[in-house]
């Protein structure tokens, strides 16, 4: 853990560590700014670290998310506090007193070396292992948790003295105690998340007494490689593989029963056709998959794409009802569903070998608590209570809230939401934004150039790990004789506090310029030890470690004397490479901290305010006259809040920001530089004069467009409008509406179709937004909405409900045969299929509302995505860098997409991402240097033969030939794949850090046969 | 009269010129080119010679050519550019009309790639049409291609080669153009089985009234069997052989396919002598010179003019 | 440039048999470009020449070098300081530069390790094609700009020969038409009618024929 | 006499292979000892020249270890890598050594099992192939040294 001052103004509180946790702290950190991150659990994590795939890419959450974490714990910034809650807080936003109360851990952190001895001997109480077990809650979540730590459960355990002995490094703590501690902080971000409904008490679905019977996360566990069948689909009652598997979905959610919750957990429909697919594409694809569903939700970007794949590629069977009950078939271990569908009456029943229960968010008991300590209000459904224009701001100022404890949401909004927090919390430290250069901390860098080698080496034992696998001793001693090895010793647990100054002391008094550490993965640990070195005052690339526990103890426990033998040859190895090494230089560039965001919109805005106020100079451009954007023209949302006030509201403040520059009518035309350092020209106003703005971020809030496809008379017929159209109308003329007698919506007008494949996500909310406007000015009118799924997700459900209690009519058609729509004087008529009645309808209607939903703004994303080199969907929307943990980057470094421009959403998400991308840029914006790294190609001009060999192989085209006719390569833009090194025919290119040198000198330490 | 060669004779009396061919043989055999020369006595006017064809190693055309000379049966000498310098070829060609060989065939000639001796370099000192030029400078400058004067100067009747079937087909009525503006007088095509593309080519010809200032004499050779129509349809380069023909070939019994194959070539001819601007008929019997005078009465082309 | 293909390897192992000192000398020019004789094909070459030795009982010590151009002399006196600790030199440049090491070291036994092919250009990374002969007397003003002489296989100036077919030279479907090229050339410059102009009788004195040449600029020679 | 242990060099990719590596080492898989790896930060930084030297020095097989086809941190580094690795297979062929000594994998970062079962398959097919005979030489070359069996 790091030490550093407790200095309360410049400390955020993040209270859970999930991954909006994680997010929020990781971006605190980033933009330098002191995070106290606390968890109940042992480790962080929370409830993605389960997921074994994650939607909708299907790839294993373990490697994007364990980065994440091994970072966060190394962050300066981030201290981490595990087993730990808030009991108390008081004072207000600037300046809080928390209370934070943590369980006893009985290890001491900074001795345990996660070398599972413990557990090995002690299973019952010390807990280690992730997975299905239903024994307590497990201590280390998953293999590269964080922190590197067990925990024991001291109730369980028989034997307290043995177990003392059994720990190698004496880091067992029997009289740990309860810990009480206050704190001063600045600002609490709130992402507790939530717990997922226990189906138990469903007594029809029989979950708990029938074992076939799994909830969603337990299906995903037994999916899992980590998990407790490690990988391989097996039913729980026989562990064979299931030839038939169900979801049922809504488990206890949009329910009015005695264990449901009125709102939809937005997440279940994606995550069960996730199931699917991957029970199709890992294991085999004759297993049949069904899918018990009322409305398949699909809202999210490029999600209704999946669904159709679903479908259609791995024939997924979808079946349209609300599953009456489960029941053992009586002959052997199958289940037995009873459902009925609006084509079949009377209902059916099917054998299935596993059932799923895609249970929904519940608010943790806990949580509820929690916001009464923090004194902030909760929704009726006990989720934190959230404003309707600022989505992460809660009832009390500098509390934020994000995740899913603001309400149920799929892993990319939590991410948003996250940065969005990190960015309004940290409005309240009061650190200045160019504070205290970075590097002071480390000694002045000792210059070794020209020095013999004077080569340490450190052994770790790592406890049993390394010790207990191999003679550490004689790797010891053997290391003594290897060329220029000056120092070799034991070092115990290296990554431990006393062991990383015991070495730093060593480099003094011996005057060393190399240091190898016998050691762990070098993936995790390199960042560590490199560290120490500069703290010795030497340069941090003057490091080899050798991997001799993951790649030699941990896999060769069996043979102790090869073991040590391939010890032995991996230090020579790294003694024959590190004797090669020499100090290499970070590249840095000044960096320009001003932000241009492209598009007036809401989003535009926001992002231009959230930044502004934090002192950021920004140029807002917007290509037309005026700002406000899409949203200048709608009346009302949803809660029914005033909208067209607050945009206007919106635009008075961003005018009148000192530190914002509105510029309209401007044309993006070129563009060069890399973050820190972009220039991009504009031509501005009807004269088109040209202008370059510099400026290190980018913001893409370029919304999109209202779809207007002629269909169902749309244009050509007075009585059919947009629901755009019809919300400004009831607005401006409510008497009109007075005397209407009958309405007709219809749904996915111009989406999901062939030409739009996507879902637009917010018309189901605007079709209920004004059937509910509607029917208070004209209680007796009629509405029918004619819909495909109804997509009302969240909270916004309740609002659908309160629909059908007033007596709208929602009659399903099917996307093959579409209602028809003839005019009829100034009423159209509207015929359509009832599937429930099973006969043809036709309705007459004074009004037909066609929710058309948003399209991508095509041509403007083309432009822009040619001048910025930025890739997009096929369907014109940006494409961001990764679609669950990095939603607002682009792939392109240093660019951030905000709103409608991503993918069609809310108002309120649109605000969420506009914040959430100013936390993200001033993460970006907060050094005061580009570092470069070192990891580059260096070109030696002498040796180049101007081959264009290096020019064509670069994945990156980073190399050029300069006008002294040699390759050159700018270490900013080289990535550091050493590709061209490996092509150069005239080996005139080295790659840094992995020069030919040190490669041959390991073969050579490996293979020379002569000691 | 610019020569006093039998073929330039006959097409100047108008008459269709019928040519036929002898491959020499691959050794010192004279009897073996005499055998197959006597069995074209009468029924053509004058025989080819070729000329180390398909770049296989024979005995030289020159050689062969003497050996028709003195059974006066006219030969055409072949001269292909592959084989010799501009020295050696212009010594032949005196050489040659000091035998009273004076009608000649220019040919750029198979590439080495595809005879017995792929390794030997190929010569390419002139290409067919710079020989053309050479002979005519010969003839009627009387002088070396190098400029100096002969004494003595060769009369020939210089003939070349022409394949209407070769890519692009755009192209090759300009090439014979340019053969025309090189010097030639005479052509003889590559065998023709494609009718319509021979057809097309000569109406390309006719327009640039290039018949009025060459003989143009049609290809023909009579198939053996199904599988030698093949081997021109696959093997043979710049031969269009349509799938007609072949599925014709294939379809009659084993032991009727000469004839059948006779009866294709005279079909042919009967065709190519009702187009306007065929002046002779040039028939290839490799190997098969039996079926020429069979060929020749039935295609109303004998008795031959005797002049 | 100047293109070449390292000779297989028993060729060059017949060569140095009996020898135990090998320098191996590149040449940072034309055969780096293509891949053949640069330092990295050096440093193959001689870690499988020692291989080779090594498999057969014996070992060899290889100097490894590599020169900016093996046709310079400034360049190949480099060598002197080392030539005579060696029994033979083994050179990766092309037929040029073996020559200039053999011209200055005339007691050494000096051998090639590449088979020189052609003057080319690099059609895509990693393939050559032959596009120049060298022939002295450049003709391509009169062929819209492509070569007969280096790409036909039978030097045709007046082609196209009956063999063509579908754009493909008779010889090999690997191998263009470099008269459907040149035609198609002419076609897109819209002047088809240069194609009826008969190229000449060429004076191959210019070319190889002539015998090996020398430039000489009366202004540098010293 | 003791049974023969090869030696083998394994060049794996930082993103995919040498994370494969590590996983099997957290999953405490078992693979031969024989099994050394050097990291590179892609397989399409694998110089042929580091392939042949290692074969040149003796060792008895060599891995190029890279991401799955597409997979590739660096796009294209992993298919590079496989060009590479075929053409020095040819260079050993003219040598007259085993081109089997030489192969290129590739696998996913979480593919801990696979990494185990390629070092356990490649390390018995070496085996089998015997020592490589640059290496006889160079242990007769160091007759006195005992022949390092635990090697």
């Amino acid at each position: 853990m790091t030490d550093h001052t407790n200095d309360a103004q410049s400390t955020v509180l993040v209270i859970g560590g999930g991954v909006g946790g994680i997010k929020a702290a990781m971006d605190l950190s980033e933009a330098r700014k002191d995070v106290l991150l606390v968890d109940k659990a042992a480790a962080i994590g929370g409830l993605m670290t389960q997921l074994d795939r994650t939607f909708p890419t299907n790839n294993c959450d373990l490697c994007t998310i364990s980065p994440h974490l091994s970072a966060g714990a190394r962050e300066q910034h981030i201290e981490l506090m595990p087993l730990t809650e808030v009991t108390a807080l008081a004072g207000d936003a600037g300046d809080f007193t928390v209370t934070l109360t943590s369980a006893p851990r009985y290890i001491d952190l900074d001795k345990c070396t996660a070398c599972g001895e413990c557990h090995k001997q002690y299973p019952e109480c010390v807990r280690f292992y992730p997975g299905l077990d239903h024994r307590a809650p497990t201590c280390m979540r998953y293999p590269q948790a964080t922190p590197q730590a067990f925990s024991i459960d001291m109730a369980a355990c028989k034997d307290v003295d043995a177990l003392v002995k059994v720990c190698p490094a004496g880091a067992i703590v029997v009289d740990d105690q309860e810990k009480e501690v206050t704190r001063r902080v600045s600002s609490i971000i709130l992402a507790v998340g939530a717990e997922l409904f226990d189906p138990g008490k469903l007594d029809h679905f029989g979950h708990g007494r029938y074992p076939n019977v799994v909830t969603g996360l337990e299906y995903e566990r037994i999916m899992s490689a980590s998990g407790p069948t490690l990988g391989n689909l097996v039913r729980p009652s026989d562990g064979q593989a299931p030839k038939r598997v169900a979801w049922i979905q809504c488990a206890g959610s949009r329910g009015i029963n005695r264990e449901d919750v009125s709102y939809c957990s937005s997440v279940c429909c994606m995550y069960a056709l996730k199931e699917a697919i991957v029970t199709k594409e890992r294991f085999q694809d004759d297993i049949e998959t069904t899918i018990f569903f009322m409305d398949m939700r699909t809202f999210g970007k490029d999600y209704e794409a999946y669904y159709q794949r679903a479908k259609e590629q791995y024939n997924i069977r979808m079946v349209r009802c609300r599953p009456h009950s489960i029941v053992p078939d009586p002959g052997g271990q199958e289940m037995r569903i009873s459902y009925a569908t609006d084509e079949v009456s009377g209902m059916t029943t099917e054998n299935f070998d596993m059932v799923v229960l895609s249970t929904g968010f519940r608010p943790a008991a806990h949580t509820v608590q929690l916001a009464e300590t923090l004194g902030i209000a909760l929704n009726t459904h006990q989720f934190v209570q959230s404003n309707h224009f600022e989505p992460v701001v809660t009832s009390r100022p500098g509390i934020y809230v994000c995740g899913v404890s603001e309400g149920p949401k799929d892993i990319p909004e939590t991410m948003v939401q996250a940065s969005a927090a990190a960015c309004m919390a940290a409005r309240h430290t009061d650190k200045a934004l160019h504070d205290v250069e970075e590097n002071d901390e480390y000694p002045p860098e000792r210059d070794v150039f020209g020095e013999a080698p004077r080569i340490g080496v450190f052994v770790c034992d790592c406890g049993q790990n390394i010790g207990g696998a191999m003679d550490v001793e004689a790797l010891v001693q053997e290391s003594a004789k290897y060329p220029h090895v000056v120092h070799a010793e034991m070092a115990g647990h290296g990554c431990g506090q006393e062991a990383l100054a015991r070495m730093r002391r060593m480099i003094e008094e011996k005057k060393l310029n190399r240091v190898v550490v016998g050691a762990c993965s070098p993936r995790t640990h390199e960042g560590l030890f490199q560290e120490n070195l500069r703290k010795a005052g030497l340069n941090k690339y003057l490091l080899e470690i050798a991997n001799i526990r993951d790649q030699n103890a941990w896999v060769h426990g069996g043979a102790r004397e090869l073991a040590t033998a391939k010890g032995k040859k991996l230090i020579r190895m790294a003694v024959g490479a590190v004797a090669q090494a020499g100090p290499l230089r970070e590249h840095t560039l000044p960096m320009n901290k001003d932000v241009l965001v492209l598009g007036g919109g809401v989003a535009g805005m926001n992002s231009a305010l959230s930044l502004g106020d934090q002192g950021y100079k920004v140029f807002l451009a917007e290509r037309t006259g005026r700002l406000g954007g899409l949203a200048a023209v709608i009346r009302r949302n949803l809660e029914g809040d005033d909208v067209r006030v607050y945009v206007a509201q919106l635009v008075e403040r961003v005018q009148a920001h000192d530190n914002i520059e509105v510029i309209t009518n401007a044309i993006v035309v070129d563009h060069s530089g890399m973050p820190g350092k972009f220039q991009t020209g504009f031509q501005i106003g009807p004269r088109m004069y040209y202008r370059q703005i510099e400026h290190g971020a980018t913001v893409l809030a370029t919304g999109a467009l209202a779809h207007r496809p002629n269909q169902y008379l749309l244009g050509r017929h007075k009585a059919v409008m947009t629901q755009l159209d019809l919300d400004d109308l009831i607005e401006a003329q409510p008497d009109r509406i007075k005397d209407w007698e009958c309405m007709v919506m219809i749904q996915c007008v111009g989406s999901r179709t062939a030409e739009n494949p996507n879902c637009s996500r917010i018309c189901c909310q605007t079709a209920i937004k004004n059937a509910l406007r509607l029917t208070d000015l004209n209680p007796e009118m009629r509405v029918f909405v004619l819909y495909r799924d109804m997509r009302t997700y969240g909270f916004s459900e309740d609002a659908y409900i309160e629909a059908r209690r007033r007596g709208v009519i929602f009659v399903r058609y099917e996307a093959e045969k579409t209602p028809q729509v003839t005019a009829d004087g100034d009423r159209v008529t509207v015929q359509f299929d009832d599937p429930i009645l099973g006969r043809p309808m036709e309705v007459s209607a004074d009004c037909l509302g066609l929710s058309t939903g948003l399209i991508a703004d095509d041509e403007t994303t083309e432009d822009l995505a040619a001048i910025f080199h930025l890739n997009r969907t096929e369907d014109g929307h940006f494409l961001e860098d990764h679609v669950k943990l990095k939603p607002l980057d682009m792939s392109v470094p240093g660019f951030f997409v905000a709103g409608t421009a991503h993918s069609p959403r809310s108002i309120a998400e649109s605000i969420a991402q506009a914040q959430g991308v100013a936390g993200r840029i001033q993460g970006l914006l907060s050094q005061d240097v580009i570092n470069l790294g070192a990891v580059v190609a260096r070109v030696d001009r002498d040796k180049c033969a101007t081959c264009l060999v290096c020019v064509r192989a670069c994945p990156y085209n980073v190399p050029f030939i300069n006008e002294d006719r040699y390759s050159e390569i700018d270490p900013a833009k080289c990535h550091g794949c050493g590709t061209c090194a490996a092509e150069c025919p005239a080996k005139a290119i080295q790659l840094s850090c992995f020069e030919d040198a040190p490669i041959m000198a390991k073969l050579e330490g490996l293979l020379e046969r002569i000691a | 009269m610019n020569t006093d060669s039998v073929l330039e004779k006959v097409f100047k009396a108008g008459h269709i010129a019928v040519t036929g061919e002898c491959g020499p043989p691959r050794g010192a055999m004279p009897d073996v080119v005499k055998e197959k020369a006597e069995k074209l006595r009468g029924y053509v006017d004058a025989v080819n010679v070729t000329d180390n064809q398909t770049a296989m190693v024979r005995m030289s055309s020159f050689a062969a050519s003497l050996i028709l000379q003195q059974m006066d049966l006219p030969p055409v000498m072949q001269m292909v550019c592959r084989d010799r310098n501009r020295l050696a070829m212009q010594a032949d060609i005196i050489g040659a009309y000091s035998h009273g060989i004076n009608t000649l065939l220019c040919l750029s000639g198979d590439h080495p790639h595809f005879g017995d001796h792929p390794m030997a370099a190929g010569v390419f000192d002139l290409d067919s049409i710079q020989l053309i030029q050479t002979v005519r400078k010969m003839r009627d400058e009387g002088k070396f291609q190098g400029g100096a004067d002969i004494k003595g100067a060769p009369k020939m009747f210089v003939g070349a080669a022409a394949n209407p079937f070769a890519d692009p087909f755009e192209l090759r009525v300009a090439r014979l153009a340019k053969k025309v503006r090189a010097g030639v007088e005479f052509i003889q095509t590559q065998c023709i089985y494609n009718m319509d593309k021979f057809e097309q080519w000569m109406k390309g010809v006719r327009e640039r009234e290039l018949h009025k200032e060459v003989y143009i004499m049609a290809g023909v050779t009579p198939m053996k069997s199904v599988g030698a129509a093949r081997y021109m349809k696959n093997k043979v380069p710049g031969m269009d052989v349509p799938d007609h023909l072949v599925e014709r070939m294939a379809k009659t019994p084993k032991e009727k396919q000469p004839q059948e194959g006779i009866d294709i070539c005279v079909e042919t001819i009967q065709r190519l002598l009702s187009i306007e601007g065929v002046a002779g008929i040039h028939i290839m019997a490799i190997e098969w010179e039996s079926a020429v005078p069979e060929i020749v009465e039935r295609s109303g082309l004998y008795p031959r003019p005797q002049l | 440039m100047i293109t070449a293909e390292r000779k297989p390897l028993a060729e060059i192992i017949d060569y140095i048999d009996n020898c135990r000192r090998i320098l191996l000398v590149g040449c940072n020019e034309c055969v780096t470009v293509c891949a053949a004789g640069g330092r990295k094909e050096v440093a193959m070459l001689a870690s499988a020449m020692q291989m080779d030795f090594m498999k057969r009982g014996k070992t060899v010590d290889i100097r490894e070098m590599t020169l900016e151009r093996q046709c310079e002399p400034e360049y190949v006196e480099e060598l002197a300081p080392f030539i005579d600790q060696v029994d033979a030199v083994v050179s990766m440049a092309c037929g040029c530069g073996v020559q200039e090491v053999v011209r200055r070291f005339r007691d050494k036994r000096v051998y090639p390790a590449v088979n020189t092919q052609f003057m080319g250009a690099a059609e895509r990374p990693g393939v050559w094609a032959e596009r120049c002969h060298g022939c002295g007397n450049c003709l391509l003003g009169l062929t819209g700009g492509i070569c007969p002489i280096a790409r036909c296989s039978k030097r045709l100036m007046n082609g196209p020969c009956g063999g063509s077919s579908k754009g493909k030279c008779e010889v090999s479907p690997e191998i263009d038409c470099v008269w459907q090229l040149i035609w198609d050339r002419l076609k897109e410059l819209g002047i088809e009618d240069r194609y009826e102009e008969i190229i000449l009788a060429k004076d191959w004195r210019t070319e190889r024929g002539g015998g090996p040449r020398k430039i000489v600029r009366e202004d540098l020679a010293q | 006499m003791e049974r023969f242990e090869p030696v083998i060099v394994a060049f794996c990719c930082h993103y995919c292979a040498y994370t494969a590596a590590d996983m099997a080492g957290t999953m405490r898989l078992d693979y031969p000892a024989n099994v050394k790896i050097v990291r590179v930060p892609c397989s399409g930084k694998v110089d042929p020249i580091h392939m042949m030297k290692a074969l040149e020095l003796g060792a008895d097989g060599v891995l190029v270890a890279g991401c799955l086809e597409g997979d590739c941190h660096f796009k294209t580094g992993n298919v590079r890598a496989a060009r590479r690795v075929a053409y020095v297979q040819q260079q050993l062929e003219e040598i007259g050594i085993e081109p089997e000594r030489l192969a290129m994998v590739t696998m996913s970062a979480g593919m801990g099992t696979r990494f185990a079962s390629i070092a356990n398959e490649f390390t018995e097919q070496i085996r089998k192939l015997g020592p490589n005979p640059v290496a006889a030489v160079r242990k007769g070359q160091a007759a006195a040294e005992p022949v390092a069996q635990v090697n």
